[in-house]
């Protein structure tokens, strides 16, 4: 398996809660991994370990191993920064910032220090186009991000992470702020983005999990119950409480 | 280039301060000195003079090396140097003496005798009035830094004709106004005053040396801010503050003094230096100093 | 790049923090400025007491005099009489003017048989006491001894008199109480002038008006009103208010009303727009759900919108407040300059900002007593600032 | 059926309905009375002043001959020449010194106070904080008049100093620089205080989105939190500007009250539509007394229209993208 | 804690309980053809032939309910295993009941005694109710032991028809033109209870796909 | 057919633009009948008709006849505030009053003039029953009703409406803001509810209409399309855009 | 428009061509399995033998994805009914599959020569051949009357083969044994084919099913 995240006993406490507990997972690359839970089962804590967003929570301690392309993220000179370059995150709520739709899939690489205006167009049609906006967009590239709707809008944060080129996109939830039309247009285009990117994707939504997914992680309680091929965990997973899960019967 | 010696450049620019044109300083100042076109006039005066009130010139001078200005002389304090006038000392006793020449008076403005609301009114007013001249009255307005003028009797001998000031005048309410500069004194007045007078209620509220002729007998006499009494730091002006006969008067004199910066090596200055400083013939401290 | 990146961060960090510190700085520098002059006038007294000092005329017929010795115990600056068994000492009050103090009183002096000069029948003990003034002490035989010429000057002439005309005693005057109150009163009755305007009109606006012209006239007349600088809301509480609190109540002069009307046309521009602003953010499914329960517009304003935006309310009032404390032009002309110290609310009064700019017009200005005031007004002002943070915090955890 | 069922139809068909509409229509006739009595104030201010205001230029003013309002407002000396004549008021200096004033000020007090606001809301500790913004929301609420006292007393010396430093002679300090320096320190609170609201509530997801690109927080606080706040940075500035322009006592302590203009030297003195109609407003009569509600006039319209200028760039700069 | 989903587990259970129904109504058929196999009884033959109806109905019923259930709640796993070994079970069931059915025919057609060879239609009719009643028995408790078991069973029914067969053919060049036709009918009869055997086979694969997951190829 | 709602020729304008054309639809009762439909398809807006909630928005005009049980209510004289007390409803974001649960479902009663402790008692008691929601909040009944969880505060909402009695609920995406286990609940006691009212709800989820109701009605641009059987709807619907929506190709 | 959903578009798309290429493989099975009948081709019929592996495994992928279809696309309506038929279709395919391996088996355990009645069997297993791809194309093309003219043709079938069971009981009384056992040999064949032209009549219900959602019963 060629797997790009590797997590060695990960625990993770917001000062005595303890919201991860010894979670071992492989992430393969160029796969979409599902993670699948009840609320507050830790999905969104764990997926924010992988770019260090949790960084920024003060209350929150981690132990254990995150490997990156076999590199430990977790160590005091790694550069987080660039990590966070090459693991894109989109939220679950759509937020571009409140500039033009230009200006927000720039705004990546600008931070990065590239100003050649030629170099910069070239990124953001590339990534528009990635992301399957460019052909809405094209004639209002420079109107406010504001003015388009919310599926758009997503499409955009991911056309903005895209940007950076990076090898991972964590996905929080990125669908359930949308309609269902919007839901499998972008559902459609993490297809297309997996040729090229690793895609770690938070879902409520089983049924969402289970069609767009290669792998899925069942998260309960911050333990990982239960990580397989998504075909096997919806048709036969191995732990009831999965099963319960997936059914609907667990609650 | 810097003749700076001492912390006191006399090549430098003199920067002559000023109160507004509404001021009783201003006009007992300009008087004083022979410059009485500026009194409410502006434009005679020096370019670029500055404006402020008693306190700012009071403080400018504490940090200002090179100005110039004048405040009344119960304000002068250690900050400041305040200069001899025509080589007389600002003290109070010169001006008792009548030697310091640089000074004005300060009024008293009544209502016109009959207009009072009830007869114990007018009879208290004019009680504090007697009591202005007497020695307890011209002790607090010396007190108070101004400088009173001569009298020999005191309240005791008089008050036998003030038969309201034994009666209990706790629910009357006597209202003074008028110029703000003479505000400390009236209220040191009537604080001593009431307890002689069957503890009415003074009521001070200065706004100006204008207001107290304009609330007692001007065009607000009958408004909603009149006054009992009213004062006023300069003289009532001929034209427009003419009253009822007895019942405007003086009080005191208020010696106004020159100052300048303790550093300032000058010590004395003259009325005519004085005019041709602040109308602008003298601009450098050399010129003034030599 | 990294390298030029991280110089660009750091200079802008620079910046921001240069910046920040620059206000952080000059912020302190106020209150320290404040604190610092005012701080030494600060206690209790100066908060409770009153302005105006209370006067007593002594006189005494006949001073038996018993020589008593000066106290070892007393400090060399005290001045002392043998006569009459006194101690002064010279001080300054609370104004800064300077003030004889009495600092000990032997027990056979024969000054403590001083009576009421001005109740000549009964002639009361006046019983006099250390820690009184003396403001002035006349004589038959030569000029009165006045505070500004010392203690050591009021000593010796004592010392050669047998006789004493009148001596005047003093309370020491200059508290602040009247003010307070007087702020305290204003406050209250501004707030409840304006409050309930303010809240009837930012509901109207935001709730019961349709969208139309004369709507939109209405909010950018109010809107405007914000515009206006406090110095001619001042002029329009001499013109109009004034007048009118004369008109129908007691009142004879510019009066607390009066300054509370005018202030509550300054604050009517800010609560309503402060309302406003909270009426938004009470979600439209609070009004839909409301009236989809069959309530209708009022009982729906008045029990669902208005509660749900009380926290903004809050906030908004002591926004208010903050304003009305620290307002002074308006009021110099809508209430007046006159420190009292028996506050009615038909009568002349000042509140504490005001007496700060009476006390900046005194010749010389008083900064310390300026100073302590302003202290004051920050105490005030925390205060509320705390409570109504706990009101609204503990608002917010019940519901 | 339930006897609750039974109650509730009882009050559901009790026809009560039409006294709610009626108890409505009632309510929204108080509201609106409120509405009409808010909106009447600045009828009556209006009104009231212009009559003042106005006097001056319609009436012979006793004698003197009526003010010309073009030289009024154009000319460059304030009561020069012989008292009272009528056409001697101007304040086109004035105007110029007060804008002129209030931007300089505006410059300084917008970074210093945005930054600051930005060093509170973003960058200081929770304790630090909360503290300065107590310490900010107490300081909008101190009198002007403090602010005046602390420029009397140590900015009028500071810049006295500085303009020596530097081989000027300045008026005791008396100055632009003065002037500009108490009102950007007064305004600076109220910057503060709605800017730290206006970022704080930027929401966290538009930052945490710029972080997860690679940007640092110093990138983020700039190129994203400003930005996305720019529209509460910019209602305070308004307020602010408002404020600088509307204050009188604490300027008239620092500005040296000049008489004639305009003023754009740092180190010169100056005057402004506040501190001139201050000035001398108890002590004066007729059209002296008159003319300074003229001033008060031309100081609403001025800042109408600063407030109107304001609000149209707002809405600009809200709509276009600023980089 | 099923609480959620109270409607959608009902709703299966119901699923689940008219495919055991369906079982019972396919045994009963089996059984009162081979009664009247044995009594030559036409008229229950004929209820027999009737009562088919029923069963493909009850068939389409759960064909139907399966189809609403999938369409309608978006089963996964357990779930949609449940339902869909229900509708391939009835698919089963259904086919077993038609070998019932032709066995009915036959006897209505050619109205012939069969006693000649009722022992072994007896014995090997005996032999798939056993596995029928014992498959139904395996997919009530969802017993994969049973199931198996059961599935086991067929092979006998294998070597019985196969020896039938046999005999028939070895009879056939002796055998009287009665007795050939005796036998033929009785093979032919055999043979629908062989192909019902192989039909219980995929019931138990089923079984075993829904209680597992696991597709066997069984027999 | 034992209809609730008749609704004919219905037409409704926001200024110029037609939200609804000449729908025509019968209610039954008793029974839930799902709105479905893409964003923007007029789903709400009809919703809205049925309580008069769209007398709020000025620009809203309606033609066309709405009769609820045989009385048209868009007659000029009739009661809107007592049809609102009969026609209830919930809406999207559960929008619990800040008061605490008592208060929020004595509030409807109340607004009634009830003022009687022991009535209101007994009305809120039922009113949560009904709700499923009792057992789970019955010793804190006093306490805000903001600490509920969301599921529970769309439940608390539903109690709220119920407590008026009203014979008809509307509802408007009630679960779109609730995670899968809190959507079941919701769902679960929508089957009990509608023994005993007609409810009627809008759900941007093709699968919960699917699940939780017995009609379908499928609008698209302000047009009704198809209204049948839920089961007929879901299975084998008649107009060819209904199958494309409800299999996702629409779009 | 379809843009949203290509996916599973695609999955859909393929698992009905698996369905069709599983019709294929049945069709070349039944054809070679009567190649082999003709010529007494045994090799010929063990290879029928074996191939039945490979369409047992399309069929059980065919299953598999259905099932992970369901359990992941939620699909209702026309792509319900589609997978389902899919799977049903695939199951009927199957049984199809397995006559001509039963046929192809009988010619391996006997190696008889079957020229006797060859005719008829080549008949019979042309018109099933005809049927077969008749069907197959209706289900390529969604042609509801197409499989509807399919399965009318079973009747032809049916009928044939009772001719032929006719025949043979009259036969029976006079034939020789080994003229009987090639009869009822050929019989054994025919009757393989006459059951897989009933599982052809499922797979037309069912292409009825997929195309307008309705079921009938066909013959
Ligand atoms: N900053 C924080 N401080 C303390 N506890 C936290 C913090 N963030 C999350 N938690 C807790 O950690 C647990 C896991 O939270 P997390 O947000 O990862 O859940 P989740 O699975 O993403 O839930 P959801 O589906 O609701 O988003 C929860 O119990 C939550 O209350
Ligand atoms: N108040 C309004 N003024 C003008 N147009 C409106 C208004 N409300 C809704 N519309 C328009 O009417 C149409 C129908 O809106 P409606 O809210 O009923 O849609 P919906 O089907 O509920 O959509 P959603 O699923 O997004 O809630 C939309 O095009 C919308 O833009
Ligand atoms: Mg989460
Ligand atoms: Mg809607
Ligand atoms: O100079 P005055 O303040 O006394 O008028």
């Amino acid at each position: 398996m060629n797997s790009i995240f590797e997590i060695d006993n990960l625990n993770l406490h917001y000062d005595d809660f303890q919201a991860l507990k010894d979670i071992n997972i492989r992430i393969e690359k160029n796969k979409v991994t599902a993670l699948i839970g009840p609320s507050g089962c830790g999905k969104s804590t764990f997926l924010r370990c992988l770019n260090r967003m949790n960084d920024l929570i003060d209350s929150c301690k981690i132990t254990g191993e995150i490997e990156f392309k076999e590199e430990n993220i977790y160590t005091s000179n790694y550069d987080v920064i660039s990590l966070r370059t090459k693991v894109g995150m989109v939220f679950q709520k759509p937020n571009p910032f409140p500039m033009s739709i230009y200006d927000n899939v720039a705004y990546g690489p600008r931070c990065q220090g590239i100003k050649d205006k030629n170099i910069l167009d070239e990124i953001v049609a590339t990534s528009l186009k990635s992301s399957a906006l460019y052909e809405e967009v094209r004639d209002r590239i420079k109107e406010s991000a504001l003015s388009l709707s919310g599926g758009q809008q997503q499409r955009l944060c991911i056309a903005r992470a895209i940007a950076m080129e990076p090898e991972v996109i964590l996905m929080d939830e990125p669908t359930s702020a949308l309609d269902p039309i919007a839901t499998l247009r972008i559902e459609e285009l993490m297809n297309e983005l997996k040729k090229k990117y690793t895609i770690i994707i938070v879902t409520h939504s089983m049924h969402q999990a289970a069609r767009i997914s290669d792998n899925t992680a069942f998260f309960l309680m911050g333990e990982l119950i239960e990580f397989d091929k998504t075909n096997k965990i919806f048709t036969t997973p191995k732990n009831q409480k999965t099963e319960d899960y997936i059914t609907g019967r667990f609650g | 280039t810097s003749n700076k010696e001492d912390g006191f450049d006399k090549t430098k620019t003199v920067t002559v301060y000023t109160r507004d044109t509404s001021s009783g300083t201003r006009a007992g100042f300009m008087s004083g000195i022979g410059f009485n076109e500026a009194t409410e006039d502006n434009s005679v005066l020096v370019d670029r003079f500055v404006t402020k009130d008693n306190t700012g010139i009071l403080t400018a001078m504490a940090t200002d090396e090179y100005g110039i200005g004048y405040i009344s002389l119960a304000s002068l304090n250690s900050t400041v140097k305040g200069l001899s006038f025509n080589g007389v000392e600002p003290s109070i006793a010169n001006v008792i003496n009548n030697t310091y020449e640089l000074k004005r008076p300060f009024n008293y403005v009544l209502r016109e005798y009959g207009d009072y609301n009830t007869i114990e009114e007018e009879q208290i007013v004019k009680a504090f009035i007697a009591f202005l001249g007497t020695i307890d009255g011209s002790d607090i307005i010396s007190d108070k830094g101004a400088v009173s003028l001569d009298t020999n009797y005191t309240w005791d001998d008089i008050k036998g004709n003030h038969s309201i000031c034994s009666s209990d005048n706790s629910g009357i309410t006597i209202k003074f106004g008028g110029s703000d500069s003479i505000e400390k004194i009236a209220k040191a007045l009537t604080e001593s005053f009431v307890p002689k007078c069957g503890d009415f209620v003074p009521e001070h509220d200065h706004t100006g040396s204008t207001d107290g002729f304009k609330r007692t007998q001007g065009s607000e006499k009958d408004g909603d801010n009149a006054k009992h009494v009213g004062f006023a730091s300069r003289p009532f002006r001929p034209d427009s503050e003419v009253g009822a006969p007895g019942t405007q008067g003086q009080l005191a004199w208020d010696a106004i003094v020159v100052i300048v910066h303790l550093n300032n090596e000058l010590i004395d200055v003259t009325a005519l230096d004085l005019k041709s400083i602040y109308d602008g013939t003298l601009s450098i401290w050399e010129e003034v100093i030599n | 790049m990294l390298n030029k990146r991280n110089i660009i961060d750091i200079i802008y960090q620079v910046i921001t923090y240069l910046a920040a510190s620059v206000g952080v700085i000059a912020l302190s520098m106020i209150i320290f400025f404040v604190f610092s002059n005012g701080l030494k006038l600060l206690n209790f007294g100066l908060l409770v007491n009153d302005y105006h000092a209370e006067f007593y005329n002594g006189g005494i017929d006949d001073p038996i005099f018993t020589f008593s010795h000066r106290p070892i115990s007393l400090d060399d600056k005290v001045f002392y009489s043998q006569k009459w068994g006194i101690g002064l000492v010279d001080s300054k009050d609370r104004e800064g003017n300077p003030i004889i103090i009495i600092e000990y009183i032997s027990g056979d002096s024969p000054l403590l048989e001083i009576y009421d000069k001005n109740n000549e029948e009964s002639k009361e003990i006046i019983g006099i006491d250390k820690g009184f003034l003396v403001s002035k002490i006349s004589y038959y035989d030569k000029n009165t001894s006045l505070t500004m010429y010392g203690a050591e000057s009021m000593i010796n002439d004592i010392e050669s008199t047998n006789e004493i005309r009148e001596i005047v005693f003093s309370s020491l005057g200059g508290g602040i109480r009247g003010s307070i109150i007087t702020t305290l009163y204003l406050i209250s009755i501004t707030i409840i002038i304006a409050l309930p305007i303010g809240i009837s009109t930012a509901i109207y606006l935001n709730e019961f008006s349709s969208k139309n012209r004369l709507t939109s006239l209405l909010r950018s007349l109010i809107e405007t009103l914000t515009g206006v600088p406090s110095i001619i809301f001042g002029l329009l509480g001499l013109a109009v208010f004034v007048p009118l609190t004369i008109r129908f109540s007691e009142a004879t002069s510019a009066n607390i009303v009066s300054g509370s009307l005018t202030l509550s046309v300054i604050l009517l521009p800010i609560i309503i727009k402060s309302t406003e602003e909270s009426l938004k953010v009470v979600p439209d499914s609070f009004r839909s759900a409301s009236l989809a329960l069959g309530a209708n517009h009022t009982q729906t304003t008045l029990k669902v919108v208005l509660p749900s935006a009380f926290p903004g309310i809050m906030t908004g009032t002591l926004l208010a407040i903050g304003r009305i404390i620290g307002e002074s032009a308006a009021l110099i002309f809508a209430i007046g300059t006159a420190v009292k110290d028996d506050i009615s609310i038909f009568g002349k009064s000042t509140t504490l900002s005001v007496h700060i700019w009476s006390l900046m017009k005194d010749e010389p200005a008083n900064i310390e007593l300026a100073s302590t005031i302003a202290i004051v007004i920050l105490l005030i002002v925390l205060t509320l600032n705390i409570i109504v943070k706990l009101i609204s915090k503990r608002f917010i955890k019940e519901f | 059926m339930s006897t609750i069922t039974r109650i509730l139809n009882r009050y559901k068909n009790r026809r009560t309905y039409n006294k709610k509409e009626f108890v409505d229509k009632i309510v929204r006739v108080i509201f609106m009375m409120s509405t009409i009595l808010s909106a009447s104030f600045i009828i009556i201010i209006i009104i009231f002043i212009s009559l003042k205001g106005l006097t001056p230029f319609v009436t012979s003013n006793s004698g003197i001959g009526s003010v010309n309002i073009i030289s009024f407002l154009t000319g460059n000396v304030w009561l020069t020449g012989t008292a009272f004549q009528s056409s001697l008021y101007s304040i086109g200096f004035i105007i110029v010194n007060t804008l002129f004033i209030a931007f300089l000020s505006l410059l300084i007090s917008m970074p210093v106070g945005v930054l600051t606001a930005l060093f509170i809301a973003k960058i200081a500790s929770r304790r630090i904080s909360e503290f300065l913004r107590i310490v900010v929301e107490l300081l909008a609420s101190i009198p002007s008049i403090v602010y005046g006292l602390f420029g009397s007393g140590v900015i009028l010396i500071f810049v006295y100093n500085l303009a020596e430093a530097f081989g000027i002679q300045s008026r005791g300090g008396n100055s632009v620089l003065a002037t500009v320096l108490v009102l950007a320190l007064m305004t600076l609170p109220t910057i503060t205080a709605i800017s730290e609201v206006s970022i704080r509530s930027v929401n966290k997801d538009i930052e945490q989105g710029s972080l997860a690109l690679g940007a640092t927080r110093t990138q983020t606080n700039f190129k994203v939190i400003l930005m996305s706040a720019k529209s509460g940075i910019f209602a305070s500035a308004i307020l602010g500007i408002g404020r600088a322009l509307g204050e009188a006592t604490a300027v008239s302590l620092v500005a040296g009250n000049s008489k004639s203009g305009p003023s754009l030297g740092v180190f010169d003195i100056t005057s402004t539509l506040t501190s001139t109609m201050l000035e001398g407003l108890k002590e004066t009569t007729g059209i002296d007394y008159d003319i300074r509600f003229s001033v008060g006039l031309v100081l609403m319209v001025v800042i109408l229209l600063t407030n109107l200028i304001l609000n149209y760039i707002k809405k600009k700069v809200g709509s276009i993208d600023v980089k | 804690m099923i609480q959620n989903r109270r409607k959608f587990s009902i709703e299966l259970e119901n699923l689940n309980t008219k495919v055991f129904d369906m079982g019972i109504e396919v045994i009963s058929s089996f059984k009162k053809v081979l009664i009247a196999c044995k009594d030559s009884d036409i008229d229950l033959a004929t209820e027999v032939k009737e009562h088919d109806i029923i069963i493909n109905d009850i068939e389409i019923s759960i064909n139907v309910d399966g189809y609403l259930l999938i369409a309608k709640q978006c089963p996964v796993a357990g779930d949609l295993r449940r339902i869909i070994t229900a509708i391939k079970i009835s698919n089963d069931l259904e086919r077993i009941a038609d070998y019932s059915v032709n066995i009915a025919k036959y006897l209505i057609k050619t109205k012939y005694d069969n006693s000649v060879h009722i022992e072994s239609i007896s014995k090997l009719g005996e032999h798939i109710i056993k596995m029928l009643e014992g498959i139904m028995t395996a997919f009530k408790d969802e017993d994969i032991e049973l199931a198996l078991d059961i599935n086991s069973m067929d092979e006998i029914l294998d070597d019985e028809y196969d020896k039938e067969v046999k005999g028939l053919i070895n009879i056939s060049k002796t055998a009287s033109n009665i007795e050939l036709e005796e036998a033929m009918r009785a093979l032919l009869v055999l043979k629908q209870i062989e192909r019902a055997g192989d039909h219980i086979t995929n019931i138990a694969e089923n079984i075993v796909y829904l209680v597992n997951g696991k597709r066997v190829e069984l027999n």
